[in-house]
């Protein structure tokens, strides 16, 4: 066996998006005897064989392809969903932006902004405790208004809302750019 | 042996001395003053604790006037640096009564920025390895797939699907001459403890088989409103594996101890 | 060696685009014992350390990663079709060593060790997310106080910020350095 060949593939495997074809593998090692090749991916897939490997390597869509093992499914649903919990989504950070330095706000006008609607991210927000409900609009309908927490700032590390980035300051970073390279 | 060694040194020196514009532009363009100075004192092999000021500000100034080697976005900066050097020359030579203390001595402002200066290069080169290291590690930015249970793709079902399929199974019922048998009472009771002794003895139960072999339609019919009793007190968990194909009955493990009274109302 | 944690481990990690950290390790599987899951992971990395494995599972910015190994570089990237990833500038490597040894530091702090402005840089390093703000200094002006992330860590290979070139470990550089001029 083609031990550095076996790694190769696992390499090209393990980063491909797709399921890795022949061809591709081919295109990329340029000449290698067919025989060895399949020699090889043959004794790579039977290294994930082993019981005590949780991933392997299998053929579909005419490729090569890494996926978890089916009994250990339960574990990976778990992690996505603990994952899930603690990513805060790009949707959710830019409802947060406009509620940081637009409070206090109602849903419409976060919308309004954001050009979407924003109540999933509201309430993914409400939930991680970081905007709160401070109360309603006299205007039609009578509105909650929304304001960032205690808690916003800590996560941020600001003393209070006036320390929030001021956008002279950002421009100025931001336009630093321009100037060194012309 | 060693004064071979040194000679080739000092060799090569002469040798990049005698083309120092274009060693140097080729080598090292200085990104700022600390930078500058930093070489300079290697270059002169001097004691960063003990510079020669004189000296140093004499290199450094030729340096600028060179401008060659000099980032020249940075000249103000150079130019700071320079009058410091500048500035600490002249207090060197004001006359004092006695031996200076390392506290009192001009030096020790640029010395400490100099220390500090070269510790961070320092770390830049280690961290620079580090990073080629790193650079040629390649990690997966997206999500591989992830294996399907082997129970294939199941779907949740809800009371509509439950319900669908049950009227889809009648009507099968009906074309099939189904004998409809008046006179046998089953209660909603009996009927509950029958479904969930079938479970605990059986782990699971085909819902189409198990109405297919129900002998009477009231009988199916009370049934299926235990079943569907069961699936709202979460006492079992009904799955589909597949649109339009059966669906199977669990019991759940974390059921309620009761079984759910037959009547809905008090 | 616990032959099925393995096997779990090995999947939660391959799942993971970012390092998985032992807290979330412990999350998902709720109790293990400390020394069996540290065995395990121990196990699965030494499993990976052969030679004839493409792949890896390192420890970097306090989590477990898979990532290939160096010497495959020229493949992925032929598979990829990209050039070599390209270094920071040494004005900026330089702002974020001065970050990383003094943080939290201003933009002054930062300009007067390296001697020069450092606004540009501090631009390259938040856009590649190396640095980030954490907050405002309690001085005149209240200016932007600046911390590495996550990513820095990893960028670097580092687990921690504690892996960073200690003090004696650069007093033997410059003591070598010295002795080769000498």
């Amino acid at each position: 066996m083609n031990e550095q060949l076996k790694a190769i593939l696992e390499v090209l495997i393990f980063i491909s998006q797709e399921p890795l074809t022949l061809e591709k593998i081919k295109e990329v090692l340029g000449e290698v005897p067919d025989e060895e090749l399949k020699a090889a991916l043959q004794a790579l897939q039977e290294d994930y064989a082993s019981d005590s490997r949780g991933i392997q390597v299998i053929q579909t869509a005419g490729g090569y392809l890494f996926t978890t093992k089916p009994e250990h499914d339960q574990w990976v649903r778990r992690l996505l969903q603990i994952e899930k919990k603690t990513k805060l989504s790009s949707a959710a950070l830019e409802t947060l932006s406009i509620i940081a330095y637009h409070q206090p706000i109602t849903q419409a006008e976060i919308s309004a902004i954001r050009g979407v609607d924003s109540t999933y991210s509201l309430k993914t927000l409400l939930q991680k405790k970081l905007i709160k409900i401070v109360g309603r609009k006299k205007a039609p309908g009578n509105p909650l208004v929304y304001r960032t927490t205690e808690r916003f700032l800590q996560y941020f590390g600001l003393n209070s809302l006036d320390d929030l980035p001021k956008e002279e300051e950002i421009a100025k970073i931001l336009e630093e750019e321009k100037q060194s390279i012309s | 042996m060693e004064q071979e060694i040194q000679d080739y040194q000092i060799q090569n020196e002469v040798s990049q001395s005698s083309t120092d514009e274009g060693y140097q532009v080729k080598l090292e363009i200085f990104e700022g003053p600390l930078d500058l100075l930093l070489f300079l004192i290697r270059k002169k092999k001097i004691d960063i604790h003990d510079i020669p000021i004189a000296v140093i500000t004499r290199d450094y100034l030729e340096y600028l006037e060179k401008k060659e080697q000099i980032n020249l976005d940075r000249e103000a900066e150079f130019l700071f640096i320079a009058a410091l050097l500048i500035y600490i020359k002249s207090q060197m030579l004001l006359p004092r009564e006695q031996e200076v203390s390392q506290e009192d001595d001009p030096r020790q402002i640029l010395v400490d920025r100099l220390l500090e200066f070269q510790k961070i290069k320092v770390a830049c080169t280690i961290l620079r390895e580090k990073e080629e290291n790193q650079l040629l590690r390649w990690k997966r930015t997206f999500m591989p797939p992830v294996a399907k249970p082997d129970e294939l793709d199941l779907l949740d079902v809800s009371l509509f699907d439950l319900a669908e399929t049950f009227f889809l199974i009648m009507k099968r019922k009906e074309r099939e001459n189904f004998r409809v048998i008046k006179g046998k009472d089953v209660s909603v009771e009996e009927k509950l403890k029958e479904i969930v002794d079938y479970l605990e003895k059986n782990g699971s139960m085909d819902f189409l088989e198990y109405f297919s072999n129900q002998e009477t339609l009231e009988e199916a019919l009370v049934a299926f409103f235990c079943l569907l009793e069961l699936v709202k007190n979460h006492t079992v968990i009904a799955i589909q594996e597949q649109l339009f194909q059966t669906i199977r009955v669990w019991l759940r493990k974390d059921r309620p101890h009761h079984l759910p009274h037959g009547q809905s109302h008090e």
